[in-house]
């Protein structure tokens, strides 16, 4: 656990909370950091779809890509009656939501973590992390229309456009750039891969403490949100990030994942969106705080996760006896 | 030059569909805009940063008649009240080359 | 405060050393310039790609008297003319510090 | 719609706190600002470039009453002097929704 | 030719338009995608004149520039009086200096091709790119004012700013980093060289891959302006590149260039540039439909080329029997 | 030193300058350009911390840490008395901070010569580099307080905000940055310094030239401004970099730092600062006119120290003596 402490990634992201803390005026770019994003999403899925190849369709696959799914789809439904009484059923909507999807940068790091420790994982769990998003999106929807309560009158509340929900959900740029580089990460030869090995891999764990670095500019910014919230989603923050990584091993146990697709596919279920879910509720429930939950899973739920959640569900996983294998 | 209305709408950059088609539906037959635009209100802060353009604001200046000007107005209204955001109107002339 | 005409123009990029010039050439010390900006006209819609700004639009904000202005918008008139784009003029207030 | 004044302050970025903590000073609840905005005054050339954004301009746009604009204003008059800029008030209307 | 289509690039390219078919909110940001580009020129430049360097100044080299210079004061001419009769004066000028012109990135995606099929090419071929530029520009401009017809009256055409013309052509961004580059890394030597290869070399093809992909949003985005511009310019954008790669090999196969210089004359004769025209015209001839020339070289001839036209001209070639030699 | 002239950097530079003087519009999209500056500092930083992990802390590390300080604070003070005659109290305030401070890119582009060179540095100096900001910003300040003359009449000049200019002094976002990324590059171990390498270490030089365009295209424009300013600021701005080389030479051969230490120490002492220490004083003296210390310290002093001063403080460093070790 130290040593995930101290690793480069984590460095930075708490340099980044640092120069917030003493009002630096440090910060990347907007467009390069929007850049850095969409090359960690590109040579993930360039690598998951090359590792996909090589491996090729396992029943493993689909049992991993099954749990996932039902991971996005389940965890909104319990996150919303938690909620609802507290933060009103539009927020809790929003929240759950937000916690049935996932973090991709959260992924990155808990790849970077199995690289270093030496255990393997399946390309499939990038097809996994994209296809998680895109439910969680649409059950915190559906859960905010069969359970209004409070906000403005449906009058004023214009017909939901489905049609434009789903396509945000489907192909928002994250999940499209990840299911895309994967095809294309399947479809490449051996020699081709190679070809762009040098620019997906070798700056990989670079350009992550750079984003990282970002992220703890952003997260810092955005904690001070949080006073007027109450302890109530503070608490939650904390503790589903564990809660959904255990019901997320229990799962990968009884499906009798590998070690290192389980920590995955843990990393998924206890993560958080900030990207792709807040884009899409700004359209589709405008209602949701975005005060609320953006700063609940980027300033609290990630930090926890990147920090102490990847070790934490390392060592469960071990102590549940799952077998890991080296790397493909 | 002729007498125009300058309308100014400032919302967040999720809602550019929205606002595009209202101009177009108020049969105004431009715009300009302007992304990236950072801003405060009751909403709190809007700043862009690296991850989203979802807390940025947008910044579209139309040029309009009095007549475009009003039906653009009553579109824009349950936009600002939903998702925040001001739409200003003033006077100007515009050089029609 | 001084009685001033707010000047707005906007046009395509590659214009900007003629305006640049044709302020110059109406007498007027100052302008303020954004660049990268969108828009929809006749000419169809602007937009910055990655490639070039040569499909970009740049807005001029330009506070002058109103003879000035005058020059200015004659000036401006045959590029409007050519390559698209508009001028809106105002009146406002300046704080001369 | 509600008569209110629309001002524009052009200064330069290092002043945003400032400006930021004035127009909280002055009882306004809101403001726009764009960022990277280019110009010319009496102080030269501000143009951006990759190193620092020191010699960029910023623009706040400020919707207010004629007192909190009057209160804002006096506020801004010895930035403008000590750093330059400029700031333009006009009229408009505020689609209160 | 399957091999090529399943290239990285080329399947980020499609990528990029699949994105836009389906309204995904997909985009690189603009000054990232800008500054890809300038690194794109400046690698292939500091290569090239690290190649020229070695290789020495041969007869060959002298050939090749003379060649394509050639290529780019002929082919508006024929353009221009093809397409005047059906698009006016003013816009088939326009599309002359266009296709007179080249495009880098087709000109970049074909010495990945030749990198791949193992095949070298002279350093001096980059040199020849950057030559084509501006004597289409100029042409187009002189076509439009010896030929006139409709258009604006003429008092309200200024008279042409020549120096301004010749400014723009010669020292436009594009050339002038390309020459610039180029002229370095002929100077530098070769300790030099190896110091910078690990920018200029390696993540060469992951970036490429990056900026078809940007490419391919632009093209789907132009694709649409072109519905208004009739049959007439459509069938040019597809027709014009595999003749003008005709005529390229032919004048190849007479002067007896290599394979691969053969290949490269032929791309930059076939190709037609969206960048630097477009820029130049603006100023020039701004009367001329931006929506016309730029569509047909970006949406259409780009892709043609990139997709069909290598591997097409390639073949082409080795069936009149030029020889290749190995990568220098 | 012809060798020098021929680096890739300088040549880039070179090409840079060339850029704006033929009115070419080549320009480096500015986020990235600034995103790249911020690759160099993060660069130098982990590696001159991971240098210093292995090296330890030696007394040679605190006297090299001590004689830039000492340089920082002193350099403004003459600067200031030399100039107040010809410039007024606030501009020779704002010339005396600016060469106080460093220029960071020199700093790089020294260690980038040495390097080749083959010699040896200290992972200290980066920090002693870093120490060097906030000393000389104070020290202009001060100046500028207790020598008044001329300037705005004291009741426009607001009470000086010392904790504001303090903060942007010690935490400015160069300063933070390096000296975060130092401690970060002495806290991680070597494995994770091999996984950032590729990262940091390998496009260095790349980047580097990159830079050095921009660099050039911005000297170039800022060049003009000095048309206004007389010849005194011209001849201080090519002299004072030899003298403030020369005494840095001196302090390095009286407390016996390595050869290449003293050559970091002769460049930090020789350049000025055109990134912070602007920024600084536009907030605490914007009565100093940056149309003046800007231009001397970037299109003056920078060049002549990358061009010529490097290679002469070294021919000056191995005249007196001092012994160079391999690199670390
Ligand atoms: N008084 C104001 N003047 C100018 N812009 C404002 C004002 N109030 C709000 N805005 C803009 O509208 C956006 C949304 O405002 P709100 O919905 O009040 O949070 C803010 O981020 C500002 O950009
Ligand atoms: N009615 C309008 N209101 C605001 N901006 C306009 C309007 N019409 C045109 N523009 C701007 O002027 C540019 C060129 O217009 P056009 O020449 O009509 O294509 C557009 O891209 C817009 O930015
Ligand atoms: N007449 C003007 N019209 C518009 N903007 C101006 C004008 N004069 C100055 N500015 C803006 O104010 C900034 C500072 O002006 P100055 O202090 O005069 O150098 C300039 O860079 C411009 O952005
Ligand atoms: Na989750
Ligand atoms: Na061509
Ligand atoms: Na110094």
């Amino acid at each position: 656990m130290l040593e995930n402490l101290l690793s480069a990634p984590v460095l930075f992201f708490a340099l980044g909370v640092a120069a917030r803390l003493v009002r630096s005026d440090l910060e990347i770019p907007q467009p390069v950091a929007r850049f850095l994003s969409l090359y960690l999403l590109l040579s993930i899925g360039i690598k998951g779809g090359h590792e996909l190849h090589e491996a090729g369709l396992t029943s493993d696959v689909l049992a991993g890509l099954g749990a996932a799914v039902a991971l996005s789809v389940m965890t909104p439904v319990w996150t919303f009656f938690l909620l609802r009484r507290s933060l009103g059923s539009t927020n809790a909507a929003g929240v759950a939501a937000t916690y049935g999807s996932i973090s991709a940068v959260t992924f990155v790091v808990a790849t970077s973590f199995l690289d270093q420790t030496g255990v393997g994982y399946g390309g499939h769990m990038v097809a996994a992390m994209a296809l998680m998003e895109s439910p969680a999106i649409v059950m915190g929807i559906l859960l905010a229309q069969r359970f209004p309560a409070g906000g403005p009158s449906p009058e004023t509340r214009p017909p939901l456009d489905w049609g434009g929900l789903l396509r945000e959900a489907a192909f928002n740029p994250a999940v499209f750039l990840l299911l895309g580089s994967m095809v294309i990460g399947m479809t490449i030869g051996p020699a081709e891969f190679l070809d762009v090995a040098p620019f997906v891999s070798s700056p990989f764990k670079g350009v992550l403490c750079f984003f990282l670095l970002e992220m703890g500019l952003l997260a810092a910014r955005r904690l001070r949100e949080l006073h007027a919230a109450g302890l109530g989603p503070l608490v939650f923050a904390i503790v589903a990030p564990p809660a959904h990584a255990a019901l997320a091993i229990g799962l990968a146990w009884s499906i009798g994942l590998d070690a290192g697709d389980a920590l995955l596919l843990a990393v998924l279920g206890g993560s958080a969106s900030y990207i792709a879910v807040p884009a899409a509720l700004r359209l589709s429930l405008p209602e949701a705080n975005p005060s609320l939950y953006v700063p609940m899973s980027l300033a609290l739920t990630f930090p926890f996760n990147v920090i102490i959640g990847i070790p934490l569900y390392w060592w469960a996983i071990q102590s549940v006896g799952l077998a890991g294998v080296g790397p493909y | 030059m002729r007498d125009v209305k300058r309308i100014e709408i400032v919302v967040e950059a999720p809602q550019e569909e929205v606002i595009r088609q209202l101009i177009e539906d108020a049969g105004i037959d431009g715009f300009t805009l302007m992304h990236a635009v950072a801003g405060r209100g009751q909403r709190g802060d809007r700043t862009s940063d690296g991850l989203s353009s979802a807390f940025q604001n947008i910044v579209f200046v139309v040029a309009a008649t009095a007549d475009q000007t009003a039906a653009l107005v009553e579109g824009v209204r349950p936009i600002l009240k939903r998702t925040g955001g001001i739409c200003l109107v003033s006077d100007a002339r515009w050089l029609k080359h």
